[in-house]
Order: C-alpha cells, then structure tokens, then sequence
C-alpha cells in the first residue's frame, strides 16, 4: 500500500488554543482503501486533529496536501466538498428532522426543482439496508435509539462520494452485533478504494479492522506504525508514554470477605418505571461492588436513574438504611448520600460556563445549601486536592470545564461526586470513551471507595471490566433484571454474554 | 408504504389549533346572529392579511431558533416610505412598489449580517432594528401621509367577488400566494430544510456542513421581505404612511405563532399552523366586538386568558407524546 | 493590566457610559457640577441616578432571569399594576397616619411578588418557555392594571407616598437608596451565599444541574419572584414619583428597556453567567442617553434612531468577533470556530 | 387501535377546552357588569341590554320604526383619563336612551379599528359611531358602510376623506382652535411683557393629531408677535412620568430662562409643575403654565394656584351625540361639522367649579 501515493498528507500542523497548544507538528497520511486508527488518550489532539481536517477548527501552522494538491479546509462545507467526511463521537445529527433528512440535507434529491421527497426516501431506505437496518424513514431521528442514529450518521456519510471517511468513536454506542454490521460495511468502503480514519478505544477493534495507526500524546505526534507490527502492550505504553504495570494492580477478582455479608445499605422491592424498567429487586451492600450488565436499550441507565430519583418509581419499595424512602427527586436521594454520574457527560453532567472549580463543588454545595457557602479558598484547595488525585489536564481548576477535554471532563464529574463522599455511588458508563490510563484510575479508585466500606452501582459496556472488580453482577435485559450473579471464580464472560442475549 | 393517515405527534399541535379555530367559531355562531357567515370567515382573511404575510417570515425566523422584533416597525417605515415616494416625490407605483419591498429587505440583510458575522443575539439586533425602523419613519415625517393614488386606491378597494354575495380583497390573494410559496420553500427546498436543521440544532447542522451563515442571514432577509410585503399590504388597507402603524405588532405576530404551534426554541412548527394562529386571534377580536359590551381591558385579560389556555394545551399534548415516545 | 482591563466585562459599557456623560459635558459645562439647593443635592448626575432607578431595579430583577435562560416580558404590565394597587390602597382609606403607606406597599408587593411567582409556576414546573410565559401576563396584566384603575389616571392624595419616589435622605433622593439596598442584597443574596452558583448552573445547563441536587424549579421560580418584587418596587417609585396610577402608560416598553440594560451590562441571552453591575452600568447608560437626549435638545423624532445607534455600538463593541475585526485584538477567527469552542448551542 | 383511543383523549381536552372558553366568556360578561355596578344606576340597564341581545332576532323587525336602534361604537382606546370619561359618555347616553349599543375598543390601532367597523358592517348594525385612531385610511372600509347603508357619525376626530358622504357629520373639538386659544390667551397674559418671553413645549405623542394641531394652532398665533420664542419642544407622550421627567431635563438646561410651559396636555402639565417645584420654583408666578382637556386634575392644580389656564377640550358629548343619531333617523339635515361647546378655564374659576367637575 506505501507504495501508493496518498490520498492525504497532513504535515507540521499547529493548533492552539489561548492558553493551550492542542497540537504540535502532528504528521498524519492517509493511503487509499487503508482503513487508519488515531490512537491516543484523551486530551491528546484526536478529536482536534480531526476538527482540523473537517475545517472545524482553522489551523495555525503546517499544511495539508489532497490527492498531491495542497488545500485551505475552511468549513464542514468545504470538507465535504472536497470528499472528507465525518461521523462524530456525539451523533451531531438534527433529532427533529425526519431519517431521510438527516441522510441527505445539505445534498437533496431534487426534481423540477424540488425536493423529491419519495426518491429520497427510497434512497434513504436502501442505504440503511447496507447497514441492515429496516426502520420508518420518515419519522423524526428522535424516535430512534441512540444507536440507530449513529447508524444513520454513517448512512449520511455513505451517501457521499466521499474520499475519506473519518469515524470517531463509531462503536462506542453500538452493541456488538451493530459494531459487526459496521466492520462488514468498512471493508466494503475499503475496497472501494476509501480512505477510513478510525478513533476508538476499544483495542480489539483497532487490531480487527485498522492496518495503520497514528499516535498522539498531549498534542504531539509519537509515531506511525504498522497495526500488525505492534503488540498491544507497546501500544498502550506509546499512549501513555510509560510501561504499563498500573492495569494489573487491580485485583481480577473482587476482595470482599464473602463469608460475612455486609451491611445493607439500600435495597430496592419490586421497583419499577412504567415504559422504562420493569419491577426489580436489588439491594446493595455497604463495601460492595454491584455491576450491570446489558446491551444498551437493556434498562440499565434506566435502573440507574429510578435508584438515584432522577425518575420518579411508579411502582415498589425502595429502602435506604432500613427507612423506607420516596425519592421524588435527585436532591431525595443526594441527601440520602447517594451520588450518581450519568452517562451522559455532555447534556446531564457538566455546566459548561462554569469552571472546574464550580463543576466540582456544586453537588456538595446543594448538599450543604445555599446559605452555607463554601468560601472560595476552600473551593480551590477541594478542587486542587482532586485534581491532583485525578490527574487532570490542565491542572486549573478557573479553567471553564468546556474547554476540556472529554476524558478530563469525565474526571471532573467523578470529582463532583466524591467529594459529597456518598455511601452509594452509581457510576454509568464512567470509562466510556477514555483512555486506558483514566480507566485504570477509576477502577483503582472503585476498588478503594469499596475498602473505605462504600457501596458502587458500576455500569458498562465492557464486561471485561465488570468481571474483574464487581462482587456482584446483575444482568439486565430488555427492560428487566434478569439475573443477579455472585462474581466467584467461576463466572466467566461467556456466562454473562448468554444471560445478556437471551435464549441461547 | 408509509401511513400518511396516522397521527404523527408532531402535527398534534397544529391538529388541535386547527379544531380549536373551528371550535370558536361554532361558538361564535352559536351565540350570535350573523356569526356565521362565509363573509365573517373571509374578513378574518382580509383583516388580518398583513399580519398573516408577517407571520409567515416570522415562523421561519422562529424556526431557526431566533426572533425579529423588527417587523411592526418595518410596517410603519414601509408605509411611509410608499406614502412620501407617491405624495411627495410623485413617483409612479411601478417604481415605489420595488423600492418599498426593498426597504425591509435590506433591513433584513443587515440584521443577518450582524446576527451572524458579529455573533449578536437575534433579539437584541432586531430590537435594535425595531427602534431604527421607527425611528426612521419618523424622520420622514410625524404626520400620516395620506395616499391618493389610483394605483393605491383601486388595490384598496378592489373586490373580488365569490359565489354567495361574498368577497375577498387583492390583499388576501397575495397573502394567499405567500402561504403557498412559503410552504414550497418549507418543506420542498433545501433553504426550507436547513432552516429546520438550525433550529434543531445549530452546531449539527454546521457539522454537517450546512451552509448555516448564509441561510441565517436569508432568513432574516426573508423576514425583512415578508414586512416590507406586508406593509405594503397595510399601505393598501390604509391608504396612509405613518410612524405609529402597527405598534406592537410584533408581539401578535409572536403570539400567531406560538398558538400555531411553532416552538420558540425552534426546529419544529408549519407555516400553515401560524396562518390559523393568525385566523385564532382575529376570530377572539371578532368574538369580543360581536360581544359588544367588553371594555378595553377585558379584551386584553380576555385574549391573555385565551392565550394561557392555549399554551396549556400545548404543553399536554408534548408532554403526552413524550411520555408515548418513552414507552415506545 | 490593559489587557486585564480589556478583558473585563465591566469596561465597554463604562468606556460607553463616559463617553454619554461627556457629550453632555461638551453641550453643557455645568454638567458635572452637584449643588446644594433646598438641602438637597441636586444635579444632572444625581438626576440620572433618581431617574434611572426604577429601570436599575427592574434590570437587577431580569439579569436573574436571564441568567437562568429566562427572560420576563411581564415587568412592564407589573409596573402598571404596582401603581395600580398602590394608588387604589390609599384611595380607599382615609389616608392620615402611615398607616395607609405601609398598607399600600406592602399590598402592591405581595402581588407583584404573587405575579412574579405565576410566571416561575408556568416557567418551572409547567416547562414553558419563559417568553411565552410571561407574555401572557403582558398582555393581561395591562388590562388588569386598568381595571384596577377603571381606565383612569387615578391621583394620589396623600404626602408620605410621594417619600417613596420623591423623598430625600442625608441629601440625596430616596429611590437612590432603594436601588442601593436591592442591589446590595441581590449581590449579597448571589455572591455571598450559593445562590448566585446555582442560578448560573441552571441556566447554563438545567439537566445537569437537577441531577447534581440543585432544586432548579425553585431557583427558577425564585428569580421570576424577585424580578416581580423589583418591578413592584419600580412600580411604586414611578407612581409616587407622579403622586398617581395610570394603567394605561405606567411601564411602557420596560420590559425592552430592561433587557437591553442586561444585555448591554454583558450577560448572555442565553443564560449561564450574569454581571449585576454591569447591568446597573447599562441601565444607567440607557438613562443618560434619554436624559441627554431631553437636554440637548434632540428632535423627538429622531430619538428612537439615536437609542438604535447606541445600542448598536454598545452590542457590536462587546462582541468579540466585531473587536477582533475592527481593532484588530487577537488572531481573527472566524465566527464559527468560535461558536464551536464555546459550546454555544443556539436553540 | 391506541391511535384511535389517543384522538379520542383529544377530543375530550378540546370539549374541556370549549367549556372553559364558554365559561371565560360568561366570566367576562359578568365581570363587564361588575365594573359597572360601581357607577351606581346602570347595571339594570346593562342587564337588560343583554336580555335583549340574546333574542335580538325580534328586535331587529323593530330597528326601522326609529324606537330602538343598535349602535356600533368604535373607540381609540383607554389612553388617557379624557378618553375613558368620552367613552363613558357616549356609552351611557346611548344606553340611557334605550338604544343597543355595541362597543369596540381599537387600542390604539387603526387595524383594529376597520376590523371593528367591518365587523359592524356585517353585525348589520343601524348606524356606526366612530372617533378614528388617524385621520386618514379610512376610505375603503367607509364605502364599504356607505354600501351596506349604514349611517356614519365621527366623534372627537375627524378623517381625511375628499368624499364627504361617506359620513353624516362630525361631532368634536379643533385640536387646533384649542391651540389658537392657548396662544390667544398667552398674548393677552404677556401683552404687557418686553419679552424676550422664552416657552417651553411638552408635546403630545409624536404623530398623533392633538399634538400636531394643538402645536400648530398655538405657533400661528404666538408667532404673530417677535417677542415669544418656543426654546426648548420635547414629547411627553401624554403621560404625566414623562412629563415631569423631560420637564427636570428643561430645567436642567436652562432653569432660569424658561417663562412659559406650553403642554399639549394637563397630565403632562402635572407632572411638569411636580418636576418645577422640586427644583424650587414657583409654578405659576416664575413660570406661566398652559395646559389642554380641563381635566380634574387640571382644577385641582389651578385650586392650589399652581396653574394657570386649561382649555377645555369636552369629552362628554354623548347625549349631543345621540341627539344627532336621532335626528338624523328622524329625518333631518345635519351640517358635516359641528362643534362641542367648550370654553376656558382660569385659575380664578378653578375653586368654584372644582366640585362640578366628573372627570
């Protein structure tokens, strides 16, 4: 493939920020029908980098060469003019229009000079059916799941003639059977001759589909190598920029003394939400680890939300502490040392014009309420105190947290939480889209808060993870609980995975 | 292939603006003599034709998430503009009536232009923009300006007959047309689309390289045109410029829209809900003159009621819906 | 320090106001100078504070509005009804003592502050959305305001209420003192306790904030009740300041007025961060322009185009992109970068 | 079969939602005879006026006999304390003499104003009184009134139109004549003064006919004579916050010099004689000041000797009004102008007729 002359040459290209230099003579080239991962943590220039080429973002220094010619990228439009297109981490698609909409707005079918909405629909049909996916076309993306919409963002880019695909974070809300359909679909692309840039943190996929990747570091370029002529724990060290030895300090199994069972700190009987979840039973345990397990749609963020209030139960009993407890709202359950981070960083957890010194006290501040206001020097030696702990970039805490990135982010969310010290702590998806370094320190972390006698709701996609630190695993499908395990020696994955897919 | 009959809830509040019209009116009827009539439904037409053109630039501007507090002014600049051009500069129609219409699109123009290259917040340009506008017409002149004109008179009172003794004026055919044109660029043209992609989410839809700037500042363009349009149609059912017409307008013509069931934050609503937005307001006016004995201040507590009801209704059928679209 | 200075979100609109009074200055020489008459300080500055402070108090009411993504068309009608109840305690009683005064106040608070709490109900807990919330009430509190009144101007017979609006303390108008306590506590009530926090974190992102503990129907509520309270307060200077209650007049268009103070003061439409002194600067700069517009004799015709300018000037100065451009500061970016870096989501 | 059961949930909000519209109605109503029941006598008339509306369908037979007429009434608004005691007039001359009365209240809009006497077009109603918003632009919905046969009577203000018989006459005040007796008065006040007599004016809302005429009417005469001079012309929009307040601006400016206020009307003058005390002046003896309308307020102010003349601008010709609506049915001719008897008040008069004043 070398051999070929690239489709595109990105060289020495800056970009900064005021008070940040997000990149930093980063190189990258993109052969055609190579499929080429850009590997790094988060806050390491990916997603800049990517914005950089779709002419989100202007750059400051270097150039970029398409196809041999060199090329100004000043907007989306141009971008995909000139056959680059992108499928992002959010799906950055309008929920209120209709699927074909979002499918070809910007590049109508038309006839006699208008929209030929039929042609379109039927064009909008067949492309999903490329992706095996047989839905209503004309009703509104909103009444889609999050998956099917991420779908549809990669039909919109399929319609293009596009040169160069760039998915960032594809899979990350896709379920296995979807990401398959994906990869099906990718190596069609790369026959066709496509260029396909691939960001993901999920290894297994990089080594599956990729045949390049680029890694980045704090914004600098760390080399480009072939994906067969790395090892994975190369890798992750070029990522992290040291060995890794940190992934196995956590215990692979968890470390609670079963012989005594623990005190019980909440217990939930026959809870249940019209339409989102189905009566369940759960009780969890002051030092315990308890998981979740299930696909997405399955009812676990559902769960999630009725034990911290953030929907009301309509059905069932709910107990905290052997006092029976109605939680009407987040702020029931707050005080109830109960602290919850959702899934969902960007529309449910940070407050984007506040800094991170105010992301991270607002939850203990609506604890304490608003006459008891902490004083600001103690604000910034509670948020020094976590940033420190947490590692976060950059290390100041009147920086305003939408100026980070997402994996900082992240960290700052879980800051939020653990300064209220609760005794439960629900955590969706908190390793969602960050990188293995943060992954390892929140697990540590897990591990930590259940010695200190807390009890954790850990929820994820990744099963691997739920099998090496919960002590409990509750396996949820299509709405209901379906299962609860012991996580002894012999639980294995494919356990979980039969009870998650059911009726195998 | 696809239901077209099923109700699909996002048509639910046009749906029930649309009985809601129909509701009024049959208690209108009911309640009084010479209520219902061809002719009482057409003068809702040919009362409320400027406010109906108005709000049809205004719920694309809605639409996209914004809001142009200009257009009452710009009602007033263009009737005066009309006026003092025939009157005082004695020009022929064939020449005013262009530079008329120009007047509110180059307003709308600029308003865009600062709206988008400069990042200013919507309401606070067209505030700006509404003082302008008024504060212009009366730079022109303080005192109405009477037209007398064959051109002006015969569109004011040209009548065209229909079946039964009734009519309609040239105003309610061009407003008409503007419906008609104003649904086509809504739902048949990629401006249309991308307009409704803005309003449902600007970033996406620049990420999706739409050509977002160019469509905003097109938008208020469009807007500024329609109140040019619709101060001209105001010229015509006046026959005057003045700086004091249609004060306050712009509130009506947020409220039209808002009870046609377009959403200010945007990215949802039709055209034609605000077109029977317009028809609701002018039947509660009808409804309080048939009425008869209501003083002033119980017309405003009477359409604020009237107002709250609707937005009630609103919000139960959204909130419904999403509790259906939950449990789906 | 310039660069500091530049950064402020205190310095255009100061920069702005300065430049008002000095326009004035160059007409009037005497402008500047304060003198005592009648033991009272009196003088176009202490004139433009008097003047100014209803609006002050109306601004310092929406800024919270606004801050939480609100904003609150109804304070002009609020005004109208404040004067209204006001006027109409003391017409019904036999107006000796002070006890009438106290009655009269205290009334015309209540409701207002009631109205204010009507429009946090349809806001907070029914989801509307505050414009059309609070036009409602636009629209219907005239009317009632003039049914309060029975459409007439109703006069006000009684000399303690003129104190409110019309009264001195250590030489300077009362209503000066007025605005300064609300301020004062508005700043205390937002800096000093957590509330100012939690008002920002609602309108910068009311999902986050409600999972996070934040009570953010109350806040909501709370602030369309202060902004009813401080239009009630405006209400009341305005008609004691006239010794009578029009339903018809009182308020017109404050509401406009109010909201630009805000936004010129540097607080976003859309919610999230709010500055209560830079809109006490906008509100002030909104009155001197009035007020030198009366002085230096400006046709009346052309008010209305001398404010539009102003305002222009003052929204494009404090948009970044238009200083970018203009004066060249920074790196010119375009617009959409930097819509993209902060987030903004325009919906 | 949900989709059947959602519409049907609909129908049901909508029938609820018609209920309470029905109910708001009849609130209102109620609530209209409320207020009245404050003005004593006339809520047994305003009952009955009802009872008869709701089988107006009899009544209608009788409308030719010249015994009971329905009368359509459009006026500008609520804007000011004149305007409510003229419609309050007009309503009550027309009820008390046993007509039915339809009333519209245009807010200041001339649009609402043509849909009110459209609406009375197709209302069908005898005859159509109305005090227009602006004088011109009324020509298209008048034809239409002239078409249907319907009488047209002007009140207070006049219209532009060349074709005088689409009315059948106006009754009201000359804004300008009252201009001219403000200014007449002025001179014979000043005859005596060297001058320079240095005046100020407080103009009405921009625009609008009262101030252009009282403006004009005042100029023509004042400006017969060198001596006087307008220095400083402000609007007060009619209203007595923005009087006083551009009142403290003219102070401000140029306290010492001003001899004259010439407000276009007395609210606006009330709240300029609030403004020149609080400056520390005498209103009155340091500075002359003429207001328009002779309203109460106006009275009460020449009492205290703060004023010095108001000139009357009537608002309560109703009764004369319905006369002329009368007349006219019964046959006679009336002239195309006819004028309100109104005189001038002065500050000596103002104690004894304080009492007689309704408005």
């Amino acid at each position: 493939m070398p051999e070929q002359q690239p489709k595109l040459v990105m060289e020495n290209i800056v970009k900064e920020f005021p008070g940040v230099k997000a990149l930093s003579n980063v190189q990258l080239s993109l052969y055609p029908g190579e499929v080429h991962a850009l590997m790094g943590e988060n806050g390491a220039g990916k997603s800049t980098l990517i914005k950089v080429l779709t002419g989100v973002y202007s750059i400051d220094q270097g150039s970029v060469t398409l196809e041999g010619k060199p090329v100004h990228i000043n907007s989306p439009l141009e971008a995909q003019e000139n056959g680059i297109s992108t499928v992002y981490q959010e799906v950055n698609l309008c929920s209120n229009l209709s699927v074909t909409e979002n499918i070809f707005i910007g590049r109508e079918i038309k006839k006699y000079g208008r929209l030929a909405w039929k042609e379109m629909h039927q064009h909008a049909e067949k492309l999903l059916e490329k992706l095996q996916l047989k839905i209503d076309v004309t009703k509104l993306l909103s009444s889609y799941s999050v998956a099917i919409q991420q779908m549809v963002a990669i039909a919109r880019t399929l319609n293009v003639s596009a040169k160069i695909l760039i998915l960032d974070e594809p899979t990350s809300s896709l379920d296995r059977d979807e990401v398959h359909h994906l990869f099906a679909v990718i190596r069609q692309l790369k026959k066709e001759g496509l260029a396909i840039v691939f960001v993901s943190h999920f290894l297994d996929q990089i080594y599956e589909i990729t045949d390049r990747l680029t890694v980045l570091r704090n914004g600098e370029w760390i080399g480009e190598y072939k994906t067969k002529e790395i090892d994975r724990m190369e890798l992750v060290s070029k990522m992290i920029g040291k060995e890794l030895q940190q992934m196995d300090d956590i215990s692979s199994k968890s470390t609670v003394n079963q012989e005594k069972i623990p005190a019980s700190f909440l217990k939930a009987d026959e809870v249940g939400v019209k339409g989102k979840i189905d009566p369940f039973d759960l009780e969890m345990r002051k030092g315990e680890i308890v998981g979740i397990a299930g696909l997405l749609g399955s009812g676990r963020t559902e769960m999630a939300r009725v034990l911290f209030g953030a929907d009301r139960a309509d059905k069932g009993k709910m107990k905290v502490d052997g006092k029976e407890v109605n939680f009407s709202s987040p702020r029931n359950a707050i005080l109830k040392n109960i602290g919850f981070c959702s899934e969902n960083r960007k529309s449910e957890g940070i407050i984007p014009e506040l800094t991170v010194r105010e992301n991270m006290i607002l939850a203990i501040q609506s604890i304490y309420g608003w006459f008891n206001y902490l004083s600001k020097l103690k604000q910034i030696k509670i948020a020094e105190e976590y940033i420190e702990l947490l590692n976060i970039n950059p290390a100041n805490p009147e920086h305003l947290i939408k100026n980070l990135s997402g994996g900082n982010q992240q960290k700052v969310m879980l800051a939020r939480w653990l300064i209220t010290n609760p005794t439960l702590l629900i955590l969706d998806e908190p390793t969602r889209g960050i990188d293995i370094g943060a992954k390892t320190e929140i697990m540590k972390l897990m591990t930590r808060l259940s010695k200190d006698n807390k009890s954790i709701l850990f929820i994820s996609s990744e099963i691997e993870e739920i099998l090496r630190t919960c002590n409990r695993i509750a396996v949820l499908r299509n709405r209901k609980k379906v299962k609860e395990f012991y996580n002894d020696k012999e639980l294995t994955q494919q356990d979980l995975m039969k009870e998650m897919a059911g009726g195998m | 292939m696809i239901n077209r009959l099923s109700l699909d809830y996002k048509q639910l509040p046009l749906l029930a603006t649309i009985s809601l019209f129909v509701l009024m009116f049959s208690f209108g009827s009911l309640r009084y003599t010479g209520f219902f009539s061809t002719q009482v439904f057409l003068n809702l037409f040919i009362d409320n034709a400027f406010l109906i053109v108005i709000a049809v630039g205004m719920t694309f501007v809605i639409l996209s998430g914004g809001i142009d507090l200009s257009v009452g002014s710009l009602i007033a600049l263009t009737s005066m503009v009309a006026a003092s051009l025939t009157m005082e500069a004695q020009l022929s129609p064939w020449i005013v009536v262009p530079i008329s219409l120009l007047v509110g699109t180059v307003f709308g123009v600029v308003q865009g232009a600062l709206i988008h290259l400069y990042n200013l917040q919507p309401f606070i340009v067209t505030l700006a923009g509404m003082f302008l506008a008024r504060g212009l017409s009366y730079v022109i002149s303080v005192e109405t300006i009477a037209i007398d004109h064959p051109f002006f008179s015969y569109m004011a009172s040209i009548q065209i007959p229909l079946p039964g003794d009734n009519f309609i004026s040239i105003s309610v055919v061009i407003a008409l047309i503007v419906v008609v044109i104003a649904i086509f660029i809504g739902h048949f043209t990629n401006f249309g689309r991308t307009v409704y992609a803005i309003g449902g989410s600007e970033q996406s839809a620049m990420l999706m390289g739409l050509p977002v700037g160019r469509t905003k500042i097109l938008i208020y363009t469009l807007s500024g045109f329609c109140a040019s349009l619709a101060g001209l149609i105001f010229t015509f059912y006046m026959l005057s410029g003045y700086g004091l017409h249609a004060n306050g307008m712009e509130l009506d013509t947020i409220a039209a829209v808002v009870i046609g069931g377009t959403l200010l934050t945007g990215g949802a609503g039709y055209v034609a809900g605000s077109v029977v937005g317009v028809l609701i307001l002018g039947i509660i006016q009808t409804i309080i003159v048939f009425e008869g004995t209501l003083s002033s201040w119980w017309t405003k507590i009477a359409i604020g009621v009237l107002l709250f009801l609707f937005i009630i209704l609103h919000r139960v059928i959204v909130l419904r819906s999403e509790k259906k679209q939950a449990s789906n | 320090m310039i660069k500091s200075m530049l950064k402020s979100s205190l310095f255009w609109p100061i920069i702005v106001l300065l430049l008002i009074l000095m326009i004035n200055l160059f007409f009037d020489s005497s402008f500047f100078s304060i003198e005592v008459r009648n033991g009272h300080l009196t003088g176009s500055l202490i004139d433009i504070l008097n003047r100014g402070a209803p609006l002050m108090l109306i601004s310092i009411g929406m800024t919270l509005v606004i801050a939480t993504k609100g904003i609150d068309l109804s304070v002009g009608t609020v005004i109208a009804m404040s004067g209204a109840i006001g006027a109409m305690t003391i017409a019904s009683t036999d107006g000796t003592g002070l006890g009438p005064l106290f009655m009269a106040i205290g009334l015309s608070l209540l409701i207002c502050t009631l109205v204010g709490c009507w429009n946090g109900l349809l806001v907070s807990r029914l989801g509307v959305q505050p414009i059309v919330a609070t036009l409602i009430l636009m629209v219907a509190g005239r009317g009632v305001a003039q049914l309060i009144t029975g459409g007439q101007i109703t006069t006000v017979y009684y000399d303690p209420y003129s104190y409110i609006g019309g009264g001195y303390l250590l030489a300077l108008p009362f209503s000066i003192f007025i605005v300064a306590f609300v301020f004062f506590v508005a700043v205390l009530l937002t800096r000093k306790t957590a509330l100012g926090l939690f008002i920002e974190a609602v309108g910068s992102n009311p999902d986050a904030s409600r999972l996070a503990g934040i009570n953010s129907k109350n806040i909501m509520l709370m602030v369309y009740m202060f902004s009813g309270f401080c239009a009630g307060v405006g209400g009341l200077i305005l008609s004691s300041n006239v010794m009578s209650a029009d339903g018809n007049n009182a308020g017109l268009w404050f509401e406009l007025d109010a909201i630009l103070a805000v936004v010129i003061g540097g607080t976003s439409l859309m919610g999230g961060r709010f500055y209560l002194m830079g809109t006490v600067m906008g509100a002030l700069i909104i009155q001197s322009l009035t007020t030198t517009i009366y002085s230096i004799g400006v046709p009346a015709e052309i008010n209305l185009v001398v404010k539009a300018i102003v305002v222009l000037i003052v929204c494009l100065l404090q948009s970044p992109e238009f200083r970018r451009k203009v004066f060249g500061f920074g790196k010119v970016k375009r617009s959409g970068e930097q819509k993209e870096r902060e987030g903004v989501t325009l919906s | 079969m949900k989709k059947i059961l959602e519409a049907k949930g609909l129908l049901v909000l909508l029938f609820v939602l018609l209920l309470l519209l029905a109910a708001c109605g009849s609130a209102d109503e109620s609530g209209g005879n409320d207020e009245v029941a404050g003005d004593n006598t006339e809520q047994e008339e305003e009952n009955d006026a009802e009872e008869t509306d709701s089988d107006s369908g009899e009544e209608e037979s009788n409308d030719q006999s010249g015994e009971k007429l329905v009368i359509g009434f459009s006026q500008v608004g609520a804007e000011s304390e004149w305007r409510t005691a003229n419609t309050k007039s007009i309503q009550d001359a027309i009820k008390d003499a046993g007509h039915e009365l339809k009333f519209s209240d245009a807010q200041q809009k001339q649009e609402n104003q043509i849909k009110a006497i459209r609406s009375f077009i197709t209302q069908k109603v005898d005859a159509i009184v109305f005090s227009p918003v602006v004088e011109t632009g009324f020509e298209t919905v008048l034809q239409e009134a002239k078409d249907a046969d319907i009488p047209v009577f002007l009140a207070d203000r006049s219209v532009d139109v060349e074709d005088d018989s689409l009315w059948v006459t106006f009754l009201g005040s000359d804004f300008v004549e009252e201009g001219r007796k403000a200014g007449n008065w002025l001179l014979e006040e000043m005859a005596d003064e060297e001058g320079p007599v240095n005046i100020v004016e407080l103009q009405g809302t921009v625009g609008s006919a009262p101030a252009i005429d009282r403006k004009e009417g005042f100029e023509e005469i004042i400006g017969q004579e060198d001596k006087f001079e307008i220095t400083k012309s402000q609007t007060g929009d009619f209203t007595r916050a923005k009087g006083k307040e551009v009142m403290e601006a003219f102070l401000k400016s140029d306290g010492e010099n001003i001899d004259v206020l010439y407000s276009h009307n007395d609210d606006m003058a009330i709240g300029a004689i609030q403004a020149i005390e609080e400056y520390g002046l005498k209103p009155s003896e340091d500075i002359k000041i003429i207001g328009v309308d002779a309203v109460k307020g106006a009275f009460e102010a020449m009492a205290d000797g703060k004023m010095n003349v108001t000139i009357e601008c009537n608002p309560l010709f109703g009764p004369q009004l319905v006369d002329l609506i009368e007349q006219h049915f019964a046959g006679e001719e009336l002239d195309k102008r006819i004028a309100v008897e109104e005189s001038m008040y002065t500050m000596d008069q103002a104690e004894e007729l304080l009492p007689t004043r309704e408005y």
